[in-house]
């Protein structure tokens, strides 16, 4: 096992310089940004000397450099600064929204493995196939439209025109007051609850952003999945169970279906990062409280704090999910260990 | 052995089809298996022995299919049976054992748990007390300490032990019949003679037949008693080994014989037998000119080079980690030897013993750790591979690589990959002088011109190997490092490759560094002969004299190793 | 030259979606090349009369809220998009296979700060990195452009260094040094035009993705500039119409930007096929 | 209380639509009629409207939450929609004033029936203290203070508990109406004192989350970024009791959301709407849409006259000339504005404000000002509009880009994002020619040419500077309406906007709202957000 904690060791030490290089370069961009929050801060109708006066309150007068130390300073603290859009300290804003934006996107990214994977599976066993066409024809379809696009296609089509949807308003209805806070997972807190009326709510609100999220994330897991598996089943311990007589589901799920599930957890990192990015648009069109329409306006309006905060929670995340599924990939595939 | 064949097939024919038409794989194959006889099927790449041995045990992939014939199983007509009753029979009734053994298992699952699957599917076993009857499995295949190999991943054995797993899983449901389909190809021969010692005893024990497909002639001698003889889908001669040994009937059998080198075989012989497709070509008698100093070529002086024990220098993206208990490995553990203008030197021994490091080194492919090579008076150790590029003696030292096909660029025409040394080193600009120079270098490794604008992966193993050849003489070298230039290669394409080397030889004069584990090959070619082991020189001398009585037990151990004919031993 | 359209022919006929995906190819590439000739109306010329027409004949695809034609902007639109697609997609292709095969090939201290620059760019959400640059450097399409590289780039980067990683010590590799080729030519002569096969596919799930990028900056108002007709700030600005029940403002573009991410997609295996000298025969 | 049981005394139900879970919701759920659920766009970021960068949708929290000493009054308009009534001031926690014979002071009664959400009586105290906060916490609550000229604390006494008096350096007509708008409102200051640390002494940190009022409503719940729910302060005695006992307020971002649930009848009230949506849901029928132009406001072109070749008048006037009226109206307001070109006079004959400037598109004319500017060949500039505002801005720089374009000017445009706008455009007012929406809060001309003609002031994004206007707008600043030196001054100040016309003025904007036809008593007020305080349902 010693070798399994060096290995986490090493790999934890290896994403530290890139949680630097994130840190000064989300510190550089916002700094970057157009729009003076000074001017923004001091109110609509202030004039120069109280602009002035709001800058110096805020330090953005002093050279960028002592600016940044300030910042990594007040980071150490985890204090993040406060988000003049939302009137709130910045890490509260994030530790409430980062649930919402969390939940959407599991929810997103579990259907999706539940219907890609099969379909690669499916794909790969008979190559060529109409099947074969067919999955990778849907698949492609589901990656080729902007998620925003199918997003207020699916509310004008099930909420709008049929309203079997629920109104596409967020989290929750407004009947229903959300579950105690546990996970900040609605689903789950209401579960925990045993309020089964909430836990029924929770989902009919999840369903239509998670579709059009799971549309999103078909192609890369369908055609990782298909690819692996032909490789698995082409190989030549397949081959040697063949000749042995192992049954044909025996071969194709403890034999192939699990080495080929190794390139495919590595796919899932970047397909979760991706997902990321594509809520931001999923989060403006169902008005969902996440992390995303929190950055969009931040961006927009300039508000430096937030962006920081917001960039910084997102790369962290992005190295813990790589990190976690590195982690099972050790404890999956003995070999990982010693050639990285 | 009772003459009631256990195997029958009768006429077999097997066509695949391809991208462009059908391929006839397999036409009338017919030969009979009887219960405990060692049956050997002997044929070049391409002869479809393996095919054969496929549509046996119905593991066809989809493109072939067995179009005539029938395969009679003890009674039971397989041709005519469905998948399910097919995969009744395979690991119960009748076995397979495959090459590159590591690459066969199932890479991240438990060796012992593999053995316990065969078991429980074929019911020999309940889950209780599969994992008992699993380790007296690797007991028997003469695993040492099998409880605990039980639990360990294919990647933690060496190539042999995987192979003995892969024995013990054939014969766990103790079948009836054993097809291994070359078994120890890319095994050490010390591993190889080991691995077939121990399928003959576990085989003759069990009173198994078995059918052993193999290119190796001196492999089949030693451990079948009978022999098929197979060439391009056809058999061409089945024999009891004594006769077919003494008696050859059918030219290519005689051209096989002659052509795998034996202890005592000249090159000549080698292709002494006359064949259709290669012109004979007058050897030249080779003068040992060892006499004559003419001054050292070559003088390495107590050659060192060291690798980290465990790769810490990740190449992934990992931060380096100190170097806390990494133990240096020595690859190259000071060596010192001489080499004389025009003479050519063996270098031999097992894999990992640290030849092809050597090799790299003297060609500067790779800088050594310490220790000096001295090439025709210059120190070349002291200039790094980067600096040594621009030097003179660049094209004084050139290499013949093991892979043919790996050793030529892929987008390149053959044209091309001969062109790039004349361009590079002798700076030769015109297009019309370099493709008269092509030509002449083609025409002297005996490649037809029209194959120089064909791409590597339109050419034969031979034909590729000897672009390589061409490619390395365009500097005209005097000194050429041949790193097992034939060891991927058919026996009878060996043969004409090693005589067009040696012809080479004479006629330019370059002296030879030939690495190679075989040390029948290596006879042939050179006067002088080094064995190595782990990184040091344990034997040093004149070929012959190395060959027939070694001084060192190691080489002698290696020399014994080699499977060969010997008529007065059956 | 011949042997290559010899190859062509048969790669097409080998596969029947390949086929079909080089055509629409071919169609889109005419499109962007022929735009604005062969559009019946002027894309920009608004006209307050014929605001929110549904398709008819006159518009075949209708008008938009400035009372423009939808049918000629979205055959105009070819040009923008495609010229975003293919720059942004090369200009990240050129610089990552370069980071990617020094990194594959020397390895060592190149190897990792190649690692942790790609590594620091994927750990940002790729849209918020482009929507930061862009916003930072302001919506003209250039800056669209160098933000879809940007956030494109680590992708070449890790394939190619793998597939760099795997040749470095192949035979005809060391047959290039020992004929005193230094190490940049062997890399830029003989490794990359073999590691192009993988990129291939790379590159055209890439050309998808570049497009779908600036429709979701459109989105948020920082895409391509007005009135310039891109089928992502159409999608976007319909987008908003289609609740109020003009579909078609939304409708073709979003076909046409599906059809040619669609098609690029469907691309990759055929480009594979293209450029891989196994294929030929 | 447990929650479920808060659910059912609230009986919270949206709206009449059948909504698929209604069968969960206990009997009394008809009993609805006094919860409203509103939507918005944009979300609140505080409570306290003195605090720094408040944004504009947080006002409605304080217009609803806290009283003043006084409020404007509501007029029904011609078209049966209400407005607030800027020349009607009633009586709210001052129960009556009276000014001073020299006008440099006003002295208020308290109500003795103003009583805070805890109980305690509204003191002069609670008011002194209030107003010191508003005028020393700087930023946008102090300028509009300044403008009623109520600068700094000595000017407000308390001259004992329940009377207050405000000195003035000079008689303004602005003073008492400035009393009236959101940012002078009362805070219980006992509360807030305690609250209040050495270098928070005004309590902003407090009061940003849990504000301490005495107006009709409270806030019951915050969720940032989500929804925000007032709730009736019953013991409220300072006028007619609101209808509503809880009102629901949800921030839904996308705009064509927004529509889809008030069409679906998910939401009540729908404040703020764009103008097709207006358009559109008014025509439908199934939603009401009560709408009205919003006082002394004004959706302009800006021309920058301290940009080349903006400084030429003939420039302006021609492009005044070219400009697309008809096509703005109709394409980018969808009609929901009063259009304000195609005057008749020359100048002014009424202190209307504002009113219809003399200028129509005409292209030929236009040309012809052009080439005797000099500049026959026309020339190249950029339009800047505010990408927060693309709804209506966009489709119009689009039409006045074509129509520019036309007589040669060729025109790039450029999308600036929100916080960078009031940079580039107010701050630095270095826009060539920009689009703008000032509306001043008072509803007097001279108000509205204080801020957007006079040098230097903010919305002067023209930087237009004239002698005549200086003094003008000075002298009539504080001058009482009855002055008839008055209407003089304002007529002067009109026809220079008229001749030199640095701010094209297009149309003056609706601001429109839709609702349920169950709900009534919705007014459209100056500060174009929502007052709940009059509104039923049903």
């Amino acid at each position: 096992m010693r070798t399994k904690l060096a290995q986490i060791g090493r790999r934890l030490l290896q994403a530290l310089p890139s949680v630097i290089g994130i840190i000064v370069i989300s510190f550089l961009l916002t700094r970057a940004l157009p729009g003076d929050p000074a001017v923004y801060f001091a109110g609509a109708m202030a004039d120069k000397e109280s602009i002035e006066q709001v800058r110096k309150a805020l330090g953005l007068d002093r050279s960028w450099v002592e600016q940044f130390f300030i910042y990594a300073g007040n980071l150490a603290k985890g204090d993040m600064g406060m988000s003049h859009n939302t009137g709130r300290p910045v890490a509260e804003e994030l530790l409430t929204r980062l649930p919402a934006s969390l939940e959407l996107t599991l929810t997103g990214l579990g259907l999706a493995i539940l219907i890609a994977v099969p379909l690669g599976m499916l794909a790969a066993t008979r190559p060529g196939s109409w099947i074969d066409h067919l999955c990778r024809l849907l698949v492609t379809a589901g990656v080729s439209l902007p998620t925003f696009f199918t997003g207020l296609f699916l509310i004008y089509i099930f909420y709008y025109l049929l309203g079997w949807a629920p109104s596409p308003l967020g989290r929750l209805d407004i009947l229903y007051m959300p579950p105690p806070h546990a996970t900040g997972f609605y689903a789950i807190d209401s579960l925990l609850a045993g309020d089964m009326e909430t836990f029924a709510a929770t989902l009919r609100q999840l369903v239509l952003p998670a579709v059009t999220l799971c549309l999103f994330a078909l192609a890369p897991i369908a055609r990782m999945t298909r690819g692996a598996m032909l490789g698995a089943l082409a190989s030549d311990y397949v081959r040697t169970a063949r000749a042995n007589g192992l049954t044909r589901s025996k071969i194709l799920f403890t034999y192939a279906f699990r080495n080929a599930a190794l390139p495919v957890l590595t796919t899932l990192g970047m397909v979760f990062s991706f997902l990321l990015g594509a809520n931001v648009l999923v989060e403006k069109v169902f008005s969902w409280p996440g992390i995303g329409s929190f950055a969009i306006e931040a961006l927009v309006a300039s508000d430096y704090a937030a962006v920081q905060g917001f960039v910084l929670s997102m790369a962290l995340l992005f190295v813990a999910v790589n990190l976690i599924i590195d982690l099972v990939l050790t404890l999956i595939d003995p070999r990982v260990g010693l050639e990285d | 052995m009772d003459a009631q064949p256990i195997l029958r097939i009768d006429n077999l024919s097997v066509r695949f089809r391809t991208r462009n038409g059908t391929v006839d794989a397999l036409k009338g194959v017919s030969f009979s298996v009887a219960k405990g006889e060692v049956l050997g099927v002997v044929g070049e790449s391409g002869s479809g022995k393996s095919v054969t041995a496929f549509t046996v045990t119905g593991l066809l992939d989809q493109a072939g299919e067995a179009c005539a014939g029938t395969i009679n199983f003890d009674g039971m007509e397989l041709t005519k049976a469905n998948e399910a009753e097919l995969r009744e029979l395979r690991g119960r009734e009748f076995s397979m054992i495959f090459q590159n053994p590591r690459a066969a298992l199932n890479p991240i699952r438990p060796v012992g748990k593999q053995i316990e699957d065969v078991l429980i599917q074929h019911a020999q076993a309940t889950r209780q007390d599969a994992k008992a009857k699993a380790i007296s499995m690797l007991e028997k295949v003469k695993i040492v300490e099998p409880y605990l190999r039980y639990w360990s991943y294919p990647f933690e054995l060496s190539g042999g032990m995987c192979q003995r797993v892969m024995i013990a899983i054939a014969l766990a449901c103790e079948p009836r019949l054993l097809i291994a389909d070359e078994p120890t190809t890319g095994l050490d021969v010390t591993t190889q003679k080991a691995t077939m010692d121990l399928i003959r005893d576990l085989t003759r024990e069990q009173h198994l037949s078995v059918v052993l497909i193999t290119h190796d002639l001196g492999m089949a001698a030693a451990y079948c008693d009978r022999i098929v003889v197979m060439q391009k889908g056809e058999v061409v001669e089945t024999a009891a080994v004594r006769d077919l040994f003494t008696a050859p009937k059918h030219p290519y059998t005689k051209k096989l014989i002659a052509a795998s080198p034996g202890p005592s075989s000249k090159l000549d012989d080698l292709t002494a037998v006359l064949d259709d497709n290669t012109s004979h070509q007058p050897s030249m008698t080779r003068t040992i000119n060892s006499g004559a100093d003419t001054g050292h070529l070559l003088e390495v002086v107590d050659l060192v080079k060291e690798f980290p024990r465990r790769d810490v220098e990740m190449t992934g993206w990992a931060w380096p980690v100190k170097k806390r208990e990494a133990q240096v490995f020595r690859a190259v553990d000071g060596i010192s030897f001489v080499l004389k203008r025009g003479e050519s030197l063996g270098l031999v021994g097992e894999s990992g013993c640290g030849k092809s490091t050597t090799s790299s080194i003297l060609t500067r492919l790779m800088d050594p750790t310490s220790g000096d090579v001295i090439f025709d008076g210059a120190n070349v150790t002291s200039y790094s591979a980067q600096q040594f590029a621009r030097l003179p003696q660049r094209m004084k030292i050139q290499m013949v690589f093991q892979d043919p096909s790996d050793s030529l660029n892929p987008r390149f025409t053959a044209q091309d990959s001969i062109a790039e040394p004349l361009k590079r080193l002798l700076k030769m600009k015109g297009s019309k002088q370099i493709d008269i120079k092509v030509e002449e270098l083609a025409e002297k490794v005996g490649l037809e011109k029209a194959l120089l604008s064909r791409f590597p992966h339109q050419l034969s193993g031979g034909q590729k190997a000897r672009v390589g050849i061409a490619r390395a003489i365009a500097a005209d070298p005097l000194l050429l490092i041949l790193d097992e230039p034939t060891s991927a290669l058919d026996v009878s394409v060996q043969a004409v490759v090693l005589q067009l080397l040696d012809r080479l030889r004479c006629e330019l004069g370059m002296s030879y560094i030939f690495v190679s584990h075989d040390l029948n090959v290596v006879r042939l070619l050179c006067e002088r002969v080094i064995v190595m082991n782990r990184g040091r020189i344990v034997e040093d001398g004149l070929a012959d004299e190395v060959l027939s009585n070694p001084k060192d037990d190691y080489t002698r151990q290696l020399v014994s190793a080699i499977p060969h004919f010997e008529p007065g031993k059956l | 030259m011949k042997r290559f359209l010899r190859h062509l022919r048969y790669v097409m006929s080998e596969n029947p979606v390949t086929l079909a995906a080089f055509s629409l190819f071919l169609l889109i590439v005419i499109m962007a090349l022929l735009g604005p000739a062969i559009a019946p109306y002027d894309p920009l010329a608004t006209d307050a009369a014929k605001t929110l027409k549904p398709p008819g004949w006159q518009h075949p695809f209708g008008t938009d809220h400035l009372g423009r034609d939808v049918f000629s902007r979205v055959i105009v639109a070819t040009r923008l998009d495609l010229g975003i697609a293919l720059s942004a997609v090369f200009l990240s292709f050129f610089a990552g296979s370069a980071l990617g095969c020094s990194a594959g090939f020397w390895g060592g201290w190149t190897d990792r700060i190649v690692g942790r620059i790609s590594d620091t760019i994927m750990a940002f959400p790729l849209f918020v990195l482009a929507m930061g640059i862009v916003a930072a450097l302001g919506n003209s399409v250039e800056n669209i452009i160098y933000a879809t590289a940007l956030i494109n780039l680590p992708f070449y980067a890790r394939v190619s260094r793998a597939e760099t990683y795997v040749r470095r010590n192949a035979g005809y590799v060391n047959a290039a040094r020992l004929c005193g080729a230094t190490d940049a030519r062997i890399l830029v002569t003989q490794l990359f035009p073999n590691i192009l096969p993988p990129m291939m596919v790379q590159i055209s799930l890439n050309m998808g993705w570049a497009i779908l990028n600036a429709a979701g900056l459109s989105f948020i108002g920082l895409g391509v500039r007005p009135p310039d007709a891109e089928w992502g700030i159409m999608v976007a600005e319909g987008a908003t119409y289609i609740v109020s029940g003009e579909w078609w403002l939304a409708m073709f573009p979003g076909a046409a930007l599906m059809a040619a991410v669609f098609c690029f997609n469907l691309l990759g295996d055929g480009l594979r096929d293209l450029v891989d000298p196994q294929r030929r025969t | 209380m447990h929650r479920r049981d808060f659910l059912k005394t609230a009986g919270v139900a949206a709206g009449a639509s059948v909504l698929p879970f209604l069968r969960f919701l206990p009997a009394e759920a008809a009993g609805n009629k006094d919860t409203l659920v509103v939507i918005v766009g944009d979300g609140i970021n505080s409570l306290d409207l003195h605090r720094n960068g408040t944004n504009r949708p947080s006002y409605q929290v304080t217009v609803n939450i806290y009283d003043r000493l006084v409020r404007f009054g509501v007029k029904k308009l011609a078209d049966g929609s209400m407005s607030y009534d800027s020349t009607k001031i009633e009586p709210e926690v001052a129960e009556s004033w009276e000014v001073s014979k020299d006008g440099k002071s006003i002295t208020f009664k308290i109500n003795p029936k103003a009583k805070f959400w805890d109980g305690t009586q509204v003191t002069a105290h609670d008011v002194k203290w209030s107003f010191d906060r508003a005028v020393s916490l700087g930023g946008f609550a102090a300028v509009q203070m300044k403008a009623g000229s109520m600068s700094k604390p000595e000017q407000f006494v308390a001259v004992d508990d329940m009377t207050f008096r405000v000195d003035l350096p000079t008689p303004s007509k602005l003073a008492l109406p400035d009393l009236a708008v959101p940012v002078p409102f009362i805070i219980n200051s006992k509360v807030a004192k305690a609250n209040a640390t050495k270098d928070d002494p005004w309590a902003a940190e407090y009061l940003h989350k849990t504000p301490a009022g005495s107006g009709p409503f409270k806030i019951a719940r915050w969720d940032a970024g989500q929804q925000f729910v007032y709730e009736r302060n019953d013991a409220w005695a300072l006028g007619k009791k609101p209808e509503l006992k809880r009102v629901i307020v949800r921030e839904v971002p996308s705009a064509s959301t927004r529509r889809a649930l008030i069409e679906r009848g998910d939401a009540d009230f729908y404040m703020d709407v764009p103008a097709k949506d207006a358009k559109e849901l008014s025509e439908g029928g199934k939603v009401k849409v009560s709408g009205a132009p919003i006082d002394n406001c004004l959706h302009i072109l800006g021309l920058n006259v301290k940009i080349k070749p903006f400084d030429n008048l003939k420039v302006r006037q021609a492009i005044a000339f070219a400009v697309p009226y008809k096509d703005i109206l109709s394409t980018a307001a969808y009609g929901r504005g009063k259009p304000m070109f195609g005057g008749k006079e020359a100048t002014p004959s009424t202190t209307e404000w504002p009113q219809a400037f003399p200028y129509d598109t005409d292209l030929a004319k236009a040309k012809a000002l052009l080439a005797e500017a000099g500049l026959a060949s026309g020339f190249e500039t950029t339009l800047s509009y505010n990408l927060g505002l693309a709804d209506w801005q966009e489709p119009t720089a689009l039409l006045i880009q074509e129509a520019l374009g036309k007589i040669g000017i060729k025109v790039t445009l450029e999308k600036i994002p929100g916080a960078n706008w009031r940079t580039a455009a107010l701050v630095e007012k270095r826009l060539p020619m920009h689009l703008e929406n000032f509306g001043g809060w008072l509803n007097y001309p001279d108000y509205y040419f204080f801020w957007a003609y006079k040098n230097g002031h903010l919305f002067n994004s023209s930087n237009y500077a004239n002698d005549e206007m200086e003094t003008l707008v000075d002298e009539t600043l504080h001058m009482d309406v009855g002055n008839p030196k008055y209407a003089v001054n304002i007529k002067r100040m009109v026809a220079i906007a008229f001749q030199d016309v640095p701010r094209i003025p297009l149309y003056q904007p609706y601001l429109d709202a839709a609702m349920q036809p169950g709900v009534g008593g919705y007014a459209s007020w100056y500060h174009r957000q929502l007052d709940v305080r009059d509104m039923k349902k049903a």
